[in-house]
């Protein structure tokens, strides 16, 4: 089916299109809160562009995590500073030079190293990679990082939960 | 007691409710909503709602004599009252205005209690709302007027004790005005 | 249980000696408002009467003083009530609050302020209870002009023609005439000079 | 009989299919691709809205009978057009956008939160084959759709600008967030069991012996089952955690400055999630479309009904949580409970059936009453009152 | 609108402003509380009344002592009968007028009907506070509807009933009323059950409202709280028992009393305060004598209300009415008028604690809070 699969491809362009435009959105735009929900936006799209490539579990985790609770958090940040959710922030300063310096030094040596690099044509395109593969190669391949994630995961919500503690008391008292 | 125990109490509750509005009568757990303008409520010959003027058989034989008491005793002061003056000027004791701004009355009844003529009375109808405050809701001496009858329909136990209190009256005034003598065959 | 008034006032004046009172009907007039919540607290504390519950506080405009009224009930002993009372000159109304003593007075102080006047000194919240901040006169006192909502104002009549409404010629001469005298529509109100 | 059966079974499949051939012989294929995902998206969109509206008047009659009165009755027979009535008002209601608004924002949220509610049809087995997306990670897209059903409740929240919004929103964003960790975790022990994400395979592992092998019927399903409904209703809005559109406090919450078909479009999205929550439990825990004699989009039906009619039973009856006491519960009873779930599903595999029973009811319980003891200040306090002349 | 007067200042904490009310769906009618938030919980509470003034004490001071009586129907106009009741004792105790033994009787059965209503209704209105989708409140509204046709029977109307008057009552009870009321008295323990089933134990209900605005009984006392409330706290203040007035002190009934005084306890005492109240009746059924229901020497006012002159002097007539102290404080100065006319509005006074009550409390549970002190704005603003 040609035309559903330029269908896709279309898609995909598209998507990426629109990722871009959140994305400039979320660092250019003036109110926080606008910028918040540009950035779920883009990363919505970038589910899209996943799913686009056949990558459907990953755009799922995608947007349980990135959107469903990293953004929503980000959101309720914002909400709770009330004085910050009115407000418009200019988002450049003085270091916006230096800045664009650096990213153009970084985007060089990205395209360097992806010019360099010898991808592999059209071998992965279409295999499908199953669920049960990735729970088998998160147990078993990668179950040490896997852990040492958690881990460290574990450390922060802890630590969280005793910042939290100690502000309270300190009300309290 | 089992944590969650008064939470399945309360929906049995609930649902025994649900079922008995199915089956059950409305006096006895069933619907209790009545279906206003098909189905009406029980009505009571106490039930009060907006004063009216009684006349006895037609229209200008009104009982009201514009004292004006009920004008000066009306809380709101929603009645009033204008006594009729005939051709020489004098006063003919009958009312030629009588309003009363039923957008005002507050149902209370005292005009009825302080009236000494029998002539005011708390009448049992309350479908009269109106469109307009002043056009639909300031009752004229026209429509306020309503016959004996239907005061004896409304509130028959009152009605029929006024009129024996009239009648008694009548036959005591009768007899003051005549000398006593054998009663007539009526 | 009703306490004899009598007994109240030989009490007081066993204790409090500087404290004037006189027995005014079945309740006792504390002559110098000053000692008011001397008094209060005194009634409270003292174990004979434990009047621990203020139950109403009121004023009244008897025209040519003002006048709070307390009506003081014991919780513990049940019994009252014993009704103190504090006349006031009408220019000079201020009255030491008895919020201290009694926090029940906080909002019925509050009443007797918006609704007569009576300044409570010392209360920690007097604003008006009921009218508005910008209210003008205080409207149960017998002195209180009332607006005449009848009558129009020019100011109503501007008001109202403003929107196309047709205001009858007379009223119109009606509110020239208020206006060239510079006085406001006031309703009548029978002075009965009484008590 | 069986043939009988088979064909109302597969009436609506086999309806498309004939559709779809017929389209086939005239059309390129990929024409009919897009005729199926579009015939599909139709009945989706209108299924969704005529549930919505009849959901509605399903409520009000419920809640009606529940407290002994009729309910609407006056619009139709038994007030059967009561919803396209509600419609017409909605539609001829003033658009109503505060002043001080973001308008665009304002504008955006209702649309956007519609689009979670529909997207979540795709995954919802209404019967045998009657899949719109048969997705083999059905339950995440599932649990990743509807978790993004608090972006547009904040939009409508801050965009409103009014603070009885914002503090919706606020109990919005915690009540979602909260929920969502027991919900994804009381729906693993299935996942574990029938070892597929797919709704579809999850049916079918639910599949034999009439019914009896549905999920609910054993201690970790029960256990899971009533601890996913609960946070279903959670997830939706719902009393007894309606906090977010509390009315009693917070006016209407997060769409108190909404009205007209704004307003419509908020009160469908809650509905037809109500509707895909109550029909994914009834995938995973209640056998989905299987079930004896009827056709199997009726039995499907028939169990999302009936679970409606619980939440809306739990509406009629019960009073709403506190904030604090909603988090409470989410974290500190459902959560501990549902790990201890997986844990039993993990030794129900392993444990012969006999032992397993036993084994899996006993630790169930047990927990139960040990989280309840820990979480005494959920359980009411006896008082004695004295009565003195 | 004014500033009001916040003991915390706004601008140094992250603090949110926001008013229940004037229209809000819980205040109870135009009743406003300003409120100060820091997230969901509550640092300060004023309340701000007004909305539905209407000036009561002024008119009442403009119209003859008997045209007042309707008015004073409209202060609790949950129950009138009660307000009734309040007034004519307070007149009743300046005009030195005595009440028929009858008369005494009906108008214990009509008070104590009228607490009855107001109690269900109240835990209905609680309940929706609290969320619970109108179900306790119709399931209220069921048997109240009951006691409003009785009522309707008798006095004439439903709500505002203007049924007493000084020396006496309007309408007598006849005998098939008698039987009604005890028809009603004798289901209502069914419902009673039914109501306690779905409320009572049930944990959602016992979590929101256990520990929930705590009053102190000292605290309550001094801050004039009156009736359930205060008992609730532990006072065994009822007015009913304390004054004996009309012919209470001839019943045998008890006063519930509650622990910690929470919102819980609010709730159970009224529960316990209408079973009190259906063993008054039960009795005063029982022993409600034949006679007049018209003191002879108050019956020309009836026709006159303007010859009724009390005695110039003043009086204080309170009665226990279903929110708490209910007093009339009545200055005649012999006119057909009174010269100063002051409700003693338990509506009002016993929002003087609400503050503390709500303080570090959440925002639902002020709403409760308020629901539990059950005040009704007509009399509250009056």
């Amino acid at each position: 089916m040609p035309v559903l699969e330029i269908a896709v491809k279309f898609g995909i362009y598209a998507a990426m299109g629109t990722v871009l435009i959140f994305a400039l959105g979320v660092v250019t735009l003036r109110n926080l809160f606008h910028c918040a929900l540009c950035l779920a936006a883009a990363l919505i799209g970038t589910a899209v562009i996943y799913l686009g490539l056949r990558a459907d579990f990953l755009a799922g985790i995608q947007i349980l995590l990135y959107v469903g609770a990293v953004v929503t958090l980000v959101i309720f940040a914002i909400m709770l500073t009330e004085h910050l959710a009115g407000k418009t922030v200019r988002q450049n300063n003085s270091q916006s030079l230096p800045a664009v310096i650096g990213l153009a030094a970084f985007v060089a040596i990205l395209a360097a190293l992806i010019v360099k690099t010898p991808w592999p044509l059209q071998a992965a395109s279409h295999a499908k990679i199953s669920v049960m593969e990735i729970g088998q190669a998160l147990m078993g391949t990668y179950v040490f990082p896997f852990e040492v994630i958690s881990v460290i995961l574990i450390a922060a919500l802890i630590g969280a939960v005793v910042i939290a503690k100690k502000d309270n008391s300190g009300e309290q008292s | 007691m089992t944590f969650g125990w008064g939470v399945f109490k309360g929906m049995m509750v609930t649902l025994k409710n649900f079922v008995t509005s199915y089956a059950c009568k409305r006096d006895n757990g069933g619907i209790f909503t009545v279906q206003y303008p098909e189905e009406r409520e029980k009505e009571f010959e106490n039930f009060r709602n907006f004063p009216f003027l009684v006349y006895d058989g037609t229209p200008d034989k009104v009982r009201c004599v514009a004292c004006g008491i009920c004008e000066r005793e009306c809380p709101t002061k929603c009645i009033h009252i204008e006594m009729e003056t005939d051709a020489a000027g004098k006063p003919a004791r009958k009312p030629a205005v009588f309003d009363i701004d039923y957008g005002l009355c507050m149902n209370c009844g005292l005009c009825e209690e302080v009236c000494p003529f029998d002539s005011i009375f708390m009448d049992c109808a309350f479908e009269v709302a109106a469109a307009e405050r002043l056009d639909g809701l300031v009752f004229h001496k026209k429509a306020l007027l309503k016959s004996n009858e239907y005061f004896r329909k409304v509130r028959p136990a009152l009605a029929s004790a006024i009129d024996q209190k009239r009648k008694a009256a009548e036959e005591k005034k009768k007899a003051q005005a005549q000398p006593p003598e054998a009663p007539k065959p009526q | 249980m009703d306490i004899p008034v009598s007994e109240v006032k030989k009490e007081l004046e066993a204790r409090l000696p500087d404290v004037k009172l006189r027995a005014v009907g079945n309740s006792l007039l504390v002559e110098n408002p000053d000692d008011l919540p001397r008094v209060a607290l005194f009634l409270k504390e003292n174990p004979k009467f434990l009047l621990d519950y203020l139950s109403s506080v009121t004023g009244a405009d008897y025209l040519s003083y003002l006048e709070s009224v307390y009506h003081l009930y014991s919780m513990a002993k049940k019994h009252g009530p014993v009704a103190l009372r504090v006349r006031v000159p009408k220019n000079k109304a201020r009255i030491p609050s008895l919020v201290t003593v009694y926090r029940s007075a906080e909002l019925q102080e509050r009443e007797a302020y918006d609704t007569f006047g009576i300044i409570y000194e010392e209360h920690p919240d007097l604003r008006r209870l009921f009218m508005w901040e910008d209210f003008e006169g205080h409207p149960l006192r017998k002195d209180y002009a009332q607006e005449d909502s009848e009558t129009l104002e020019a100011a109503d009549i501007a008001w109202l023609e403003a929107r196309g409404v047709e205001v009858p010629p007379e009223m119109k001469e009606k509110a020239k005439a208020l206006e060239a005298a510079g006085q406001r529509a006031v309703a009548q109100k029978p002075e009965k000079p009484r008590n | 009989m069986n043939r009988i059966l088979g064909f109302f079974d597969q009436i609506f499949v086999s309806a498309k299919a004939w559709l779809l051939a017929l389209l086939g012989r005239f059309l390129p294929d990929w024409v009919v691709v897009l005729a199926s995902i579009v015939i599909s998206g139709v009945v989706i969109l209108v299924m969704g809205a005529v549930i919505m509206m009849y959901l509605t008047l399903l409520e009000r009659k419920l809640l009606g009978r529940i407290q002994n009165r009729y309910g609407p009755n006056r619009v139709g027979k038994w007030g059967l057009l009561q919803p396209i009535a509600d419609g017409i008002k909605m539609f001829t209601k003033e658009d109503i956008i505060p002043a001080n608004a973001d308008k665009i924002i304002h504008l955006l949220a209702p649309i956007v939160i519609v689009v979670p509610a529909f997207m979540i049809f795709l995954v919802v087995p209404f019967g045998r084959g009657m899949t719109a997306a048969n997705l083999n990670i059905g339950l995440l897209y599932f649990i990743a759709v509807s978790s993004v059903t608090t972006l547009p409740i904040f939009m409508g929240s801050w965009a409103s600008r009014n603070k009885y919004s914002l503090l919706g929103g606020m109990r919005t964003a915690a009540q979602m967030i909260s929920y969502e960790v027991p919900m994804t975790l009381s729906v693993v022990p299935v996942i574990m069991m029938s070892q597929s994400l797919s709704t579809n395979e999850i049916v079918l592992a639910q599949s034999g012996c009439s019914g009896l092998h549905w999920f609910i019927f054993t201690p970790w399903g029960l256990a899971g089952f009533i601890v996913f409904f609960l946070c279903a209703t959670a997830e939706c809005n719902r009393p007894p955690f309606d906090l977010p559109e509390a009315e009693s406090e917070l006016v209407a919450g997060f769409h108190t400055e909404y009205s007209g078909m704004k307003f419509a479009l908020f009160y469908m999205a809650e509905y037809m999630n109500a509707f895909t929550l109550c029909g994914i439990a009834a995938t995973l825990f209640l056998g989905g479309w299987q079930g004896p004699f009827l056709p199997s989009w009726a039995w499907f039906f028939g169990k999302t009904f009936i679970l409606i009619c619980v939440m809306i039973w739990f509406r009629g009856t019960f009073p709403r949580f506190r904030v604090d006491q909603l988090m409470g519960f989410a974290w500190k009873f459902l959560l501990p409970l549902t790990l201890i779930n997986i844990l039993v599903a993990a030794l129900w595999h392993f444990l012969p059936p006999v032992w397993a029973w036993l084994w899996s009811a006993l630790i169930l319980v047990i927990s139960f009453f040990i989280l309840v003891k820990l979480n005494i200040n959920f359980v009411p306090e006896k008082r004695v009152y004295t009565l003195e002349s | 609108m004014e500033t009001i007067p916040f003991s915390k200042n706004t601008d140094t904490a992250e603090m949110l402003e926001i008013n229940f009310g004037p229209q809000h769906p819980s205040t109870h009618g135009v009743f406003r509380m300003a409120v100060q938030l820091e997230g969901e919980k509550i640092c300060g509470l004023k309340p701000v009344f007004g909305y539905l003034h209407r000036n009561h004490e002024q008119i009442a001071e403009n119209l003859p002592y008997a045209a007042v009586m309707p008015y004073t129907d409209r202060l609790d106009y949950v129950n009138a009968l009660t307000n009734n009741f309040g007034y004519a004792l307070a007149v009743e105790k300046l005009a030195g007028l005595e009440v028929p033994e009858r008369a005494e009787y009906i108008r214990v059965i009509m008070a104590e009907l009228a607490r009855i209503v107001n109690h269900i209704a109240v835990i209905g209105f609680m309940l929706n506070d609290l969320g619970a989708f109108f179900t306790p409140l119709l399931y209220a509204f069921r048997e109240r509807e009951r006691i409003l046709d009785i009522f309707e029977g008798v006095t004439g109307s439903r709500l505002m009933n203007n049924f007493f008057r000084f020396g006496g009552v309007k309408h007598d009870l006849t005998e098939a009323d008698l039987a009604e009321i005890k028809k009603i008295i004798a289901r209502f323990p069914a419902f009673l059950k039914e109501f306690e089933d779905l409320l009572t134990k049930n944990e959602i209900l016992c979590m929101r409202c256990q520990n929930v605005g705590i009053l102190s009984a000292g605290d309550a006392i001094n801050a004039g709280i009156t009736g359930p409330v205060l008992r609730a706290s532990g006072v065994n203040y009822d007015i009913r028992k304390v004054d004996g007035y009309s012919i209470y002190n001839r019943f045998d009934f008890q006063v519930p009393l509650g622990k910690k005084g929470d919102v819980y306890d609010r709730y159970y005492v009224r529960i316990l305060e209408i079973r009190q109240s259906l063993k008054i009746l039960e009795q005063a059924l029982a022993k409600i004598p034949q006679g007049e229901i018209m003191n002879k020497k108050a019956l020309p006012y009836l026709k006159m209300p303007r010859n009724f002159k009390p005695p110039v002097g003043e009086a204080y007539g309170r009665i226990e009415s279903p929110k708490g102290e209910l007093g009339f404080y009545v200055v005649s100065d012999g006119t057909p008028q009174p010269w100063r006319y002051h409700v003693r509005a338990p509506s009002l006074i016993n929002l003087t604690a609400l503050e503390e009550m709500c303080l570090g409390q959440k925002v639902a549970d002020a709403i409760v809070i308020l629901g539990s002190i059950d005040i009704v704005l007509g009399e509250t603003d009056r």
